[in-house]
């Protein structure tokens, strides 16, 4: 099936995200929008805000490497088994950007929050940790409910991205997209002011009228523009559809433990792309 | 870490590891395990080999052992509701307190190392009852006498909602129980080649210590035959490179 | 396909369901279990609570009629557009049964706080209702990010139904159900210590290795017995299966306006029922 | 209710209220109609139509014309984050304040007349900009000085968050505006064959009335037209009896 005429490019999608926006993206296996991620690089991108749902790996560290990222508010940024997100590191060490220590349920409370229009979600456990002690707009208060007063327990602010940012399996030419069970990425749609995805492959048909594709299904209300993107997600993986390039995330890796080996990464993997594509 | 091979003569020092956690286990119905986690996730796979189902393995990044499927906020859910029974977290740096630090050594914000993060470890150290602590790496380095990070405090004052904690902790070296009464770790077992001398100089933290300490029970012969075959094809799905390298899977 | 083996009937199911159990249940278009209700009454059920999520027709009507119920916490009950629900109308006004009025999104935020684990929920409105002011279980804080203080706003605690029980369109014999889009299904799944599904057909294969209806499926570990039920929510609807049996609802509303009429629709089509089937 | 047919010999009052609610959603981008509203709900497909989708219709009950599509709590986190723009309510009661009960009358919790329960309006009515009271029977038993249950308060006092309240109310007789500042009812427009004597027996509230208050202005031919044909069978969907018995609808 041709791609939908009301389709933008990856790089429009990049072109369509300000500097200074804050971005949520989905950890490693829901769906990461690597294409639009190097298109952003392209576009030269700066003072990003990342929020990552929960968790990050190349995304997170690429964009940071590539100095478009002021902030960001993660559980952990990794390369999983292929070690550290040596950019990350790096930026962190040296005050490159700011932190905002997170831990995985609490940006799913913010979002939540923000999902259902309520200024705040509460969350067992946290207390006592650093992580707490060093976020000012996360707030203690006691149980209310408890009987006898104490019980001490943690309230998140609604945080809400302005723009969600993920990859996702099909998307059909009604504006609809399909995540399947990835509901880190519907959570972001709901939570988000605007989302952009990018989709493997077009669905022939209306993902909304198919019974079995509906509860998977992020109707356009909630999408603000598709981008068709063929392995959108390489070198991460699309759950079902493809793996990880594993010898490609290795010498990234390996490449972006110097400065100079992460710039000659950008100029072959990145910036060299769309004359390869 | 990285160690691999044969190991005081008769089994690898893997196969001792998973049997270990594997006991640690009983009784547990779901058993969740986290990332970057192969040895903690064979362990789970092999309970639940033995119990015939009984103890669930919820594997993070498998598609096939995970009793779970609905995103990212669900272990979190379910382990607040109270229905995960045990859990894995490691730490850059670990304390004698059980307290654990997954964020950085030296200054915060700006740090001397700075570590991926706290991951789920904020919430689920006390949401899971019985969390196992395992980092192969036993170094001064890694057990401290104080972190410089909490990501996740090793107990809570009295007041705080807290059904979970830590169990055990598991190194290259040996394996500490957690006395949570008097927020100290106490010796329990020497792995192979081992010495109380050698964990001694290599902890950073005081400890308790029976007159008796031994070492870990060797494992069960027909566990073995069982990490070699079924659990090294299921692990193998998630992590295939430790099924090839360590656990000899030609799958 | 066979039912699978480790099914159990609809009536068995009716026979775990304990006299004063906290029951959670669906709207009339969420797959209602009526199959397992008229089990119910036909087992002399007694001292049920009602949780309807959020609102209910004939499912709710015609246990209260039987006498099976004793208090019931709703945002609505009604016969939709064959009128007012009469058992549900009569019970209340003989204070036959005990009543506690909601309104829909704070019955999905007390579950919501239960499938989280967290003791409450924040939920925008309410206030200067009456619906709040005879809910002392629920309590007002002033929300702690405001600046500068008040902002009232309501916390709902978290409720624990003792059973979630509703009527799903698939099962398969690895104990998943299949719900599509019917996320109230899979709340309160996700809310309830216990949960019983009656189910319309039974899936050939692994519901959970689908890709495409996993976003749908709700696993074993929350379902505690599965029931295959053809037409088990007859006479109310199935989505994407069969509609209303408007003829059947429009009989049953006139007689259930007098308690006669009531009991000889009971003697006709709930206690001869297993005869006939 | 129930009323059905020709009307002032040109037009029905279906085809009146359904232009007439029409006129109110200028400018909505989601509509959101919840359960027994086969009028507004015509109204909000009308909308849509003449908008060409950029205003969306959300029909509770219908499979094709919902653009949600995440199950029970979705439209109600939707309104809270303000993206329902307009929402529709009846009530058992309505009184001068726009209060609504939609829960019984005479004392609570054992009621002369129990109504079916207060849905989603102590929420809806506090999140939606623009909601527009519907309720046809026009008569001192609806329209009350005071409910005697508030099901959803009309107005609520400053430091309550509050970006949704009423906007008009519609009945068989006339339209009222909302007055915000004054919380009071306005008589808008009376509907043909009323009279602002009828209108004023029959209202147990006080209300405002302009000196000049006129009739409701007809439906647009054209929107006539479009309503007996493709708003009609799509609203068959979720309201078939509606449709044929009060649109004539033959498909």
């Amino acid at each position: 099936m041709d791609t939908p005429e009301n389709y933008i490019s990856a790089d429009e999608i990049a072109s369509r995200i300000p500097d200074g926006a804050l971005i949520g993206v989905p950890k490693e296996d829901g769906g990461v929008a690597m294409e639009v991620t190097r298109a952003l690089i392209r576009r030269g991108a700066r003072n990003l805000r990342l929020l990552t749902v929960p968790v990050s790996s190349m995304q997170a560290d690429i964009l940071i490497g590539a100095g478009c990222v002021s902030e960001i508010e993660t559980s952990g940024v990794s390369m999983g088994e292929f070690g550290y997100a040596p950019c990350f590191r790096r930026a962190v060490q040296d005050g490159a950007i700011a932190m905002r220590d997170a831990t995985c349920p609490a940006l799913y409370a913010e979002l939540q929050a923000s999902e259902k229009g309520s200024p705040f979600q509460p969350l067992r456990g946290i207390i006592g940790s650093d992580v707490l002690a060093h976020r000012a707009d996360w707030k203690v208060i006691d149980n209310p409910f408890a009987e006898g007063g104490g019980d001490p327990i943690v309230l998140l602010p609604a945080v809400r991205p302005d723009v969600a940012l993920f990859h996702a399996r099909y998307g059909d030419r009604h504006g609809n997209v399909w995540v399947g069970p990835k509901r880190e990425c519907v959570l972001l749609a709901h939570a988000s002011a605007s989302t952009f995805v990018t989709v493997e492959e077009i669905w022939d048909g209306n993902l909304m009228e198919d019974d079995r594709m509906l509860a998977g299904t992020i109707p356009p209300v909630y999408v603000d523009a598709v981008a068709h993107a063929k392995r959108g997600a390489w070198p991460l993986s699309l759950a079902n559809c493809y793996g990880r390039d594993c010898e490609h995330l290795r010498d990234y890796v390996k490449a972006a433990k110097s400065p100079e080996g992460f710039a000659d990464y950008l100029k072959q993997h990145v910036h060299a792309e769309q004359a390869v594509a | 870490m990285g160690y691999t091979g044969e190991y005081a003569g008769e089994y690898t020092r893997e196969e001792l590891l998973i049997c270990a956690i594997a006991r640690m286990l009983e009784g547990c119905r779901n058993i969740a395990v986290g990332t970057a986690s192969p040895i903690p996730g064979s362990a789970a796979l092999l309970m639940q080999a033995l119990t015939g189902g009984t103890s669930r393995a919820s594997i993070l990044g498998s598609n096939i052992h995970n009793p779970f499927n609905d995103g990212g906020p669900e272990l979190f859910d379910r382990a607040g509701q109270g229905r995960v029974d045990a859990f894995f977290l490691g730490g850059g740096q670990i304390d004698g307190e059980a307290n654990i630090n997954l964020v950085s050594t030296g200054p915060y914000p700006e740090p001397d190392t700075r570590f991926p993060g706290s991951f789920g470890s904020a919430y689920l150290y006390f949401s899971v009852p019985r969390v196992i602590l395992f980092r192969e790496e036993h170094s001064r380095r890694v057990f401290v006498d104080k972190v410089d990070f909490i990501s996740a405090p090793g107990w809570s004052p009295p007041g705080v909602h807290r059904p979970g904690g830590p169990h055990a902790l598991i190194t290259s070296l040996c394996i500490f129980l957690y006395d949570k009464e008097h927020r100290r770790f106490r010796l329990d077992g020497l792995l192979p080649g081992a010495t109380l001398e050698q964990v001694r100089d290599n902890t950073g933290f005081d400890f308790d210590c029976p007159d008796d300490v031994g070492p870990v029970a060797p494992p069960e012969p027909d566990w073995i035959a069982l990490i070699h075959s079924r659990i090294a094809e299921e692990i193998s799905e998630t992590y295939p490179e430790f099924a090839r390298n360590r656990l000899d899977w030609q799958g």
